[in-house]
């Protein structure tokens, strides 16, 4: 049953996520890539990591998709451009995937341990409860660290945008 | 004592060099001259008496100063060394020597540049003596060097002409040739003795004290032999001599005919314990000496320049010397040497003489009949003339016959060449003598106005060299020789004495006989006939080959300069190039390179992606799948 | 007292010289040239005497890098040679008006100061920073002072500096390599390393690149004469006077005693090549029309025998070699002074366009005659000396070599008489030549009086350097 | 409880992974606007969190997921800039192509 | 841990000042902060390294040495800063903040304990450059840099994540100690070394090496002068210890393919980069080739890693210093020319002396020329190297040391040969500063060598 839902999900996210490539309006793409998005905090779910499926449904769907969208329509781009997209990137970047893919893919066949009986720590591992104690035990440094990242982002986004005033 | 004379011997000339180089500007021509010739004559004093000394006591003087060179096998000193070789030697060069600075004074006198003609002359008698007096190798070399340089700097001394210049330049060239043979000759003997002393050499060979390796012996021998070559003008190194006539008269006189190319015979004789070592090199000697007394005399019948006739046959009699040192005759050569510094000399002082009566004319189908007026001149050349045609009782009579005596019992055909030499050197003397003294006079009457005899500056070494041609035989008288008695300590094997039998009667009647004939032919041509040599471009013939040198300077343009300057181009214009273009080529490769590479970086953010991808695939598929 | 004190003296007048200010530049200077010149030659005496004037300090702890520098009779001698050329290069360069004369003199103190530093070094780093230190100030000399179009000029003096910066980038990696081995860079420890013959035979290799572009030996010597001929005198002064010899010192002092074996078994080939540069240079001089560039390749002739005298691995060949290096330093600084003389009255270095001087300058001719005599090795000249003991050895490691090799004073009398008589003899040029001045004939007459001088009696260098010498053969003949 | 890798395994999260990787990978090359470029490379990083989720729960260990977090502040901060490079480009260029972006090369 | 604070806690303060209107004082601030923070970080030197948080923040000699080159860097660019950024006053504080921040990532980057605190390290580092890159939010090129930049540096960031994820999917720990542990003790599954891979990947493509350069010189080129001399020392640097220190930290057995790897792609970046940058007529492009290629020589510590960290940490303190001070004059001299073609600095040597002397200097220690410190960098390097048996990479790297010079030439005989085309203009005394400190440090370092080398 797992397993069904496992091959469903991952075509789900898969072909959502080509489709999010191959389509030629932007806000198609974004609406496939939610969609990605969702299939993958489905993954998340069978891990039974809902905490984190919520968050990230919240982050990538509520925010980054949102803060897209609202980049596309407010440049106006919800028309198919790129016409001058020649034949020879096309075929290069379909090589490539390929080749990238087959290599990886191959390599990971390559390195494949032979796993027989997965760790069952009996734990919980990744409750709410839990993850807030990692982070703000363990990960306290990161997760403050990643406070500068988010002010440093921030600031970039207020100096590239900002109009200057040139006498103040 | 003897030091400090020695040194003043050494140095007189030196410090009238110094004192015409720095001062002569200021001083007149005259008081130059003086200052030159007295600082020789003061040299020819010390020699002279320096001379009675070691005629007496038989003791050769040693003077050691300081050590110059040091090599891992031996040292070389700065050292003198006056025995009785080369006391004789310097007899004549500081006496003729001086004599030809009287002389100069005169005949310079008009000369702008004449307290460099002096220091000049000065320097070179400093070297003559520094490359006689030197007890090793070395310290001749110095000398040998040195008048070398003299040499080239009085041959050019009108340097304005540039013709002059190439014949000083060709003279030093052709000199440094013989050098090298002669630089590589003392590497072997230093290498083989340990040492560059002559007495040390000597030595080790008298007392057999360590093996000599007798092929690299005959080397030595042999490359000692091309530096006499060069400085002594014998084939293949002669052809600067002739040319070296550019140079004032003085100069040719001393120089070029009584003491600088006669070096070559003071080594090989100062040298005769090392050469009488190496027969096979004796044979070479002998054979090139005979074979350039020949060719220099057969060229020297149809030269029309006075003192080009001079020079050749200086080079003529030079190969007799030769063929007497390669027969180990050295205290025959020696006499030769003496006899015909005496003679030769005189001649040409005659001939300087006659050029300044003619006002610098050489060519003598534009002089004669010189005879009338200038006397004193005449006189003494017919002396000189007859005395290096081998007439008694001549000084150059004695000498030759002896050479050619003894080359007739040791080597027939040589005898026959010499003889042959000795008979073509009275013609072409008595023609030389016979068209400049004889008959009409045959220049300008701008010229016979002004002909005149010479004054008494010029003509007194006339005089005084001279009577020395005429009386100077009787130093070897044959059978009594006080010179070969003389030399004794300083050469080991000596030559036989000739008992004087009938044969050698009978070869010096041939001899003189001989030179009756040359003589004769002479007369009949050039009085009798009247004739008067062909202009160049009338010459014809095996004639012209002579006129022309037998071609040897063309020859030697075209085999050892011309490629030369061709091999310059090449290496010029094609090696260098190549080099060049090869080494800055990579240079300019990587700058290609570098603009190719441009294209690559072509701006596209996806190719540069597409790179980026391809990176990733190209490291994992070498390190993971490529096995 | 210390051979520092030297070094400091040329440092601090290099410093001294750039903030005197334009005008008093090259009076200081002179000044602290000839103090440095002083001070060498009683730290000689000192040394002589038997007194230590060496002085290591460490610098560096890793790497182990010592502030070393020996003061044998070798090295003295030839920062001997360094420190009296100095002062004369300066000379020379009076009474011509520079710009910018501070930095002009700065650099040439700079300049001189490496290379005495290269000279007294006796840790392999030293010695490589001294010998690239002084590669820079040449490289500004030559290209802010020099002649000729600019453009050319500048390609030229890059090439040279890429060129001979390379070469020693290979040395670099060979005292690098030997680093590793020993633990240390100073060349008594180099001495006692034990090679074997691959490892020698690369270390030999990589110092005979950055020697043989330095010194140079065909088929390396393509920069010399286009840089000679474009620097400013003075720079080509100091590159052929000095510069050079710091190549041939280098291979006495490092190349063959720490890779003896590569050199005696490559002996031959080694020798052959060098000769080759000394017929090769001969002939190419004959064919230069410029003056400067013919007197490159005559330096070009005469150092190829002088490294053919090392490369023989006799006393004699190295003591003659080294002889010949002092004497052929002020010989030629002499003619490239006679040069830049010439130069600065007729505003050319063609000989086309020379001639007939001799007539007007009877004083200037003397000299210059005399350096050429001294070039082409007269007797009693000092150059005769040392040609004379490398052709000996030379002689004695085949004849032929000196036959050879000897063409050099046939074919070097053709070349500087052709010169001189292309140059000075003649009609009188058309063109008025006024005669040197007192500077310049003193600055002639510095330089005669050394070569004859020593060239009569070269005892207290011979005796100087002699026993370094030996111990250097000695070392190469016992190690295998 | 059992590991829900037991069923599925590990092997083919990773594929799984991977090849969303590569898809991501495949949009930036393919695609030549920008905004599309973006989203690829949150497909990729989405790629990753998978994958860190995956061997969280391989390793029964929450630094994975956590690490997801941090890997999510990264991927906003990212796009926070990268849109306002976009919008700054928009104004100049009044278009996001990537390939009018040529300017700078050689 | 302290530096780390306290770096942070001095960007706050930055943009705190500018809240209350004490813009003037920032620049002060943060240099005399900056120095104090130095001060501390050196005080600390040869204390026993000590590790903070859960293992986040390992500090130790590496750590701490390199903090304080970063530190010393980044005085020297902030002081940059206020002449640089004069026409853009209001938002100075930003671009202090920025860098400085920017620094609190760096030495993140070579103290972090836990791969978490590296990544956010790399990133923070990462997007303030993509922000500075753009930040002429008017100037095509500079959009066009940052946005180059910013794709295919979160392209790179996906990899690297992608690799972390696999050595945390092969030995279930972020924690470094513990992965290396971990992997000591054997039998591990092959996604560690494929992560390993993909994370050496990542780090290549951030000090810009060959072929994952391509970004470097357009981004060097069309980025802000300044940003650009921040990309080209601090953040090359920065991203070389880093790498340095996870290779170390993590790959303890390295296999004879990944070494081929490094030399490959160390030839190919020195290559590359040589030759490439002998055709540039930009001064920032040609210095872009110029770290492309210093990067291939950096790499090469790689193949004797056990002893070769003072080597790098040398090199990189050359070539940062040589960088600043090369940049330092480029601002002064093309500051408002708008771009930097070589012929701007036409007769330098002759209008600016000083300047053209610091260029100069900064140009041949690059090169490598004695008594720079460059030349011992590539001295201590190569013998390292040598001793790792590996001659053919030397030989590689001297021959690319020859290339070099070409042009590194070129700028130098534009300044001394050619004459200026332009009247001459003051320089800024916060340049000339600048200049002169760094390359005068240079000189110290190479002159005393041991002044630093005796940490590690």
């Amino acid at each position: 049953m797992l397993t069904t839902l496992f091959y469903i999900l991952s075509a789900i996210t898969l072909a959502t996520a080509f489709l999010t490539i191959l389509s030629k309006n932007p806000i198609h793409s974004a609406i496939y890539l939610v969609l990605c998005f969702f299939s993958i905090a489905g993954h998340y779910l069978m891990f039974n990591a809902q905490f984190l499926a919520i968050v990230h449904i919240i982050v990538y769907s509520g925010a980054i998709m949102i803060l897209m969208l609202f980049t596309i329509m407010l440049m106006n781009l919800n028309k198919e451009d790129e016409q001058n997209k020649s034949a020879l990137t096309r075929i290069a970047a379909v090589l490539s995937f390929c080749l990238v893919a087959f290599v990886l893919l191959a390599t990971f066949v390559k390195a494949q341990p032979v796993i027989n009986e997965y760790k069952v720590s009996g734990q919980d591992y990744q409750s709410i409860k839990v993850l807030g104690q990692v982070l703000l035990n363990e990960y306290m440094v990161p997760f403050e660290f990643a406070s500068v990242l988010l002010l440093v982002s921030m600031i970039g986004a207020v100096l590239l945008s900002k109009k200057e005033h040139i006498n103040s | 004592m003897d030091t400090k004379l020695a040194l003043l011997l050494l140095f007189a000339p030196f410090i009238g060099f110094l004192i015409n180089v720095f001062t002569g500007k200021k001083l007149s021509g005259n008081l130059s001259g003086i200052i030159g010739t007295a600082a020789v004559a003061v040299s020819f004093a010390v020699t002279l008496s320096f001379f009675l000394q070691v005629s007496s006591t038989k003791e050769a003087v040693m003077v050691d100063l300081f050590q110059w060179m040091k090599l891992a096998n031996f040292d070389v000193h700065f050292a003198f060394q006056l025995d009785q070789l080369s006391l004789l030697w310097l007899m004549f060069v500081t006496g003729i020597g001086t004599l030809i600075h009287v002389y100069s004074i005169s005949y310079m006198h008009d000369d702008e540049n004449i307290h460099k003609f002096f220091a000049y002359l000065n320097l070179f008698v400093f070297f003559m003596i520094t490359l006689v007096m030197g007890n090793n190798l070395l310290i001749m070399f110095i000398g040998w060097e040195g008048v070398g340089l003299c040499s080239y700097l009085l041959i050019g001394f009108w340097y304005k002409n540039q013709d002059y210049n190439d014949a000083a330049k060709k003279a030093f060239i052709m000199n440094r040739i013989g050098d090298l043979g002669f630089l590589i000759g003392i590497f072997i003997i230093g290498y083989l003795f340990h040492s560059l002393d002559y007495t040390d050499i000597r030595t080790v060979i008298e007392t057999g004290s360590h093996h000599i390796d007798p092929t690299w012996l005959s080397i030595a021998a042999l490359c000692l032999f091309i530096g006499a070559c060069g400085k002594s003008a014998q084939i293949p190194l002669y052809t600067w001599l002739p040319d070296a006539m550019a140079g004032p008269t003085p100069v040719s006189a001393l120089i070029h005919a009584a003491t600088m190319v006669t070096a070559g015979i003071f080594m090989i004789t100062r040298l005769n314990y090392v050469f009488d070592l190496a027969p096979e090199v004796q044979n070479i000697i002998a054979i090139v000496g005979a074979v350039t007394s020949l060719i220099a005399a057969s060229i020297g019948l149809v030269q029309n320049d006075i003192k080009k006739v001079l020079a050749y046959s200086t080079v003529s009699q030079l190969g007799l010397m030769f063929l007497a040192l390669g027969l180990g005759a050295y205290e025959i050569a020696v006499f030769h040497v003496i006899t015909h510094a005496f003679f030769k000399a005189c001649l040409f002082l005659g001939s300087g003489s006659v050029i300044h009566a003619m006002h610098g004319e050489q060519d003598m189908r534009y002089m004669g009949g010189l005879r009338k007026v200038m006397k004193v001149t005449f006189i003494t050349f017919l002396i000189s003339t007859l005395a290096i045609s081998g007439l008694p009782p001549f000084a150059g009579f004695f000498s030759k016959d002896e050479i050619l005596m003894t080359a007739f019992h040791h080597n027939k055909p040589l005898w026959v060449i010499g003889s042959v030499a000795s008979i073509m050197t009275a013609f072409y003397m008595f023609r030389l003598l016979y068209l400049t003294f004889y008959k009409d006079f045959r220049g300008t009457e701008e010229q016979k106005k002004h002909l005149h005899e010479s004054p008494g500056l010029i003509t007194f070494p006339l005089i005084v060299l001279a009577i020395l041609a005429a009386v100077g035989g009787a130093i070897s008288l044959p059978g009594n020789s006080w010179l070969n008695e003389y030399l004794a300590p300083v050469i080991t094997r000596h030559a036989e004495h000739h008992h004087m039998g009938t044969t050698e009667y009978m070869l010096m009647a041939v001899a003189i006989v001989g030179a009756l004939i040359g003589i004769g032919l002479a007369y009949a041509k050039y009085i009798k006939q009247s004739a008067v040599p062909a202009q160049d471009s009338e010459i014809t013939g095996f004639a012209k080959v002579l006129y022309n040198k037998f071609y040897v300077d063309e020859i030697y343009t075209a085999l050892i300069v011309k490629p030369i300057y061709a091999l310059g181009s090449f290496f010029k214009n094609v090696t260098e190039v190549a080099i060049s273009g090869f080494i800055f080529g990579l240079g300019k490769l990587a700058n290609v390179l570098g603009a190719e590479g441009k294209t690559l970086q072509n701006g596209s953010i996806g190719f540069y992606l597409f790179a980026f991808v391809l990176g990733i695939c190209s490291i994992i598929v070498y390190i993971f799948l490529a096995k | 007292m210390d051979v520092l004190i030297i070094l400091i003296t040329l440092l601090i007048g290099a410093a001294a010289t750039y903030f005197a200010g334009d005008k008093l530049a090259s009076k200081v200077a002179t000044f602290f040239s000839l103090a440095a010149f002083g001070l060498t030659l009683y730290i000689s005496y000192l040394q002589s005497n038997g007194v230590e004037v060496g002085f290591t300090r460490p610098w560096i702890r890793v790497p182990n890098i010592q502030l070393s520098f020996l003061a044998d009779g070798l090295s003295l001698t030839m920062v001997l040679l360094t420190t009296a050329l100095a002062p004369i290069i300066i000379l020379s360069t009076f009474k011509k008006v520079q710009n910018k004369a501070k930095s002009f003199y700065g650099l040439i103190m700079l300049m001189v100061f490496a290379m005495a530093g290269t000279f007294l070094s006796g840790d392999g780093l030293l010695y490589y920073i001294f010998w690239e230190l002084s590669l820079i100030p040449i490289y500004f000399i030559a290209l802010i002072w020099g002649g000729g179009e600019a453009e050319a000029r500048k390609k030229d003096v890059v090439k040279f500096f890429i060129y001979t910066f390379a070469g020693s980038l290979f040395m670099l990696v060979a005292f690098v390599y030997l680093y590793q081995k020993t633990g240390s860079f100073l060349n008594y420890h180099f001495l006692r390393l034990h090679l074997n013959g691959t490892e020698q035979f690369w270390i030999f290799f990589a110092f005979f690149i950055a020697y043989a572009i330095k010194i140079p030996i065909i088929p390396f010597h393509t920069w010399q004469a286009n840089v000679y001929q474009k620097a400013p005198t003075a720079g080509t002064m100091l590159l052929s006077g000095i510069m050079l010899k710091m190549a041939i010192y280098s291979i006495i002092r490092w190349q063959l005693p720490i890779a003896p074996a590569p050199a005696k078994e490559y002996m031959y080939p080694l020798i052959a090549l060098c000769i080759a540069g000394v017929i090769y240079g001969s002939i190419l001089a004959l064919k230069q029309q410029d003056l400067k560039k013919l007197l490159a390749y005559s330096s070009l002739a005469h150092v190829g025998l002088i490294a053919a005298g090392v490369y023989t691995l006799t006393i004699d060949g190295l003591r003659g070699a080294v002889l010949q290096m002092v004497a052929h330093g002020f010989v030629v600084v002499g003619l490239f002074y006679a040069a830049e003389i010439i130069q600065r009255r007729y505003n050319t270095t063609e000989i086309s366009e020379m001639g007939g001087i001799r007539v007007q300058t009877p004083r200037f001719t003397s000299m210059f005659m005399i350096l050429v005599l001294a070039s082409v090795a007269l007797p009693s000249t000092f150059n005769f000396v040392g040609e004379f003991e490398v052709l000996y050895s030379l002689a004695q490691t085949n004849i032929w070599f000196a036959v050879l090799g000897g063409t050099t004073i046939i074919l070097g009398a053709f070349y500087m008489l052709r010169m001189f008589q292309q140059v000075m003899l003649g009609e009188q040029n058309t063109k008025v030549f006024a005669d040197v001045t007192f500077g310049e004939g003193f600055v002639f007459v510095l330089i005669i009086g050394v070569l004859l001088f020593f060239g009569l009696y070269p005892k207290p260098i011979v005796n100087f350097v002699s026993p370094v010498l030996e111990n250097i053969i000695l070392h190469i003949n016992t190690s295998n | 409880m059992e590991n829900i890798l037991q069923q599925i395994g590990i092997e083919n999260y990773i594929y799984l992974s991977t090849l969303l990787f590569c898809v991501g990978a495949f949009g930036v090359l393919y695609r030549r606007n920008a905004i599309v470029m973006f989203m690829s490379i949150e497909i990729m990083l989405n790629a990753v969190n998978l994958l860190l989720v995956a061997f969280s729960t391989y390793h029964q260990d929450a630094a994975g997921q956590v690490f997801v977090f941090f890997s999510m502040a990264v991927a906003a901060a990212e796009v926070a800039v990268g849109l306002a490079i976009l919008v700054a480009i928009y104004r100049n260029l009044n278009n996001i192509d990537i390939d009018s972006l040529k300017k700078l090369k050689g | 841990m302290t530096t780390l604070i306290a770096i942070a806690g001095l960007g706050i303060i930055c943009l705190i000042a500018e809240i209350f209107n004490l813009r003037k004082a920032i620049v002060p601030v943060s240099i005399i902060g900056l120095l104090a923070i130095l001060g501390l970080n050196i005080t600390e030197l040869n204390l026993v390294g000590s590790t903070y948080y859960n293992n986040m923040i390992v500090e130790n000699n590496y750590s701490r040495i390199f903090s304080a080159l970063f530190i010393v860097l980044t005085t020297f660019l902030v002081a940059l800063s206020p002449e640089f950024h004069k026409n853009h006053k209001t938002k100075i504080s930003d671009f202090v903040a920025i860098k400085l921040f920017l620094l609190a990532g760096a030495v993140a980057m070579v103290s972090f304990g836990n791969l978490a605190m590296f990544f956010l390290g790399i990133e923070i580092l990462s997007i303030s450059l993509y922000i500075l890159a753009a930040s002429e939010p008017k100037n095509v090129s500079s959009n066009e840099a940052g946005m180059k930049y910013f794709l295919m540096g979160s392209f790179a960031s996906g990899v690297i994540l992608f690799g972390i994820a696999l050595i945390y999917g092969a030995t279930g720990s972020f924690d470094v100690e513990t992965i290396y542990n971990t992997v000591s003790g054997g039998n591990i599954p092959g996604w560690f070394f494929i992560g390993i891979v993909l994370l050496t990947i990542g780090l290549l493509f951030k000090i810009a090496a060959v072929p994952f350069h391509f970004w470097a010189p357009d981004v060097y080129e069309g980025s802000p002068a300044l940003t650009t001399a921040t990309m080209s020392t601090l953040a090359k640097v920065a991203a070389m210890a880093a790498f340095f220190k996870l290779m170390k930290g993590l790959n303890h057995e390295v296999p004879g393919t990944y070494v081929t790897i490094i030399i490959i792609v160390s030839a190919l970046s020195m290559f590359v980069g040589n030759l490439m940058a002998l055709k540039q007529s930009n001064v920032k492009r040609m210095l872009a080739f110029s770290g492309i290629s210093h990067a291939g020589f950096m790499l090469m510590v790689f193949l004797s890693p056990p002893t070769t960290t003072g080597v790098l940490f040398y090199y990189a303190a050359a070539y940062g210093l040589a960088g600043i001070a090369a940049f330092a004059v480029v601002l002064s001299v093309c500051g408002n020319k708008g771009n930097e073609e070589i012929y701007n600095f036409n007769g330098l040597g002759k209008t600016h002396p000083l300047m053209a002397a610091v260029l100069t200097c900064s140009l041949l220690s690059m090169a490598g020329i004695p008594i720079f410190s460059g030349f011992f960098a590539k001295f201590f390097l190569f013998g390292e190297v040598l001793r790792a048996g590996q001659v053919a990479i030397v030989i590689i790297a001297v021959v690319n040391s020859i290339i070099s010079v070409g042009y590194y030439f070129k700028l130098i005989l534009a300044m001394y040969t050619k004459d200026s085309t332009e009247e001459k203009q003051a320089v800024p005394f916060a340049y000339s500063v600048v200049a002169v400190v760094a390359i005068l440090l240079n000189i110290a370092l190479g002159l005393y060598p041991d002044l630093v080398l005796g940490y590690l």
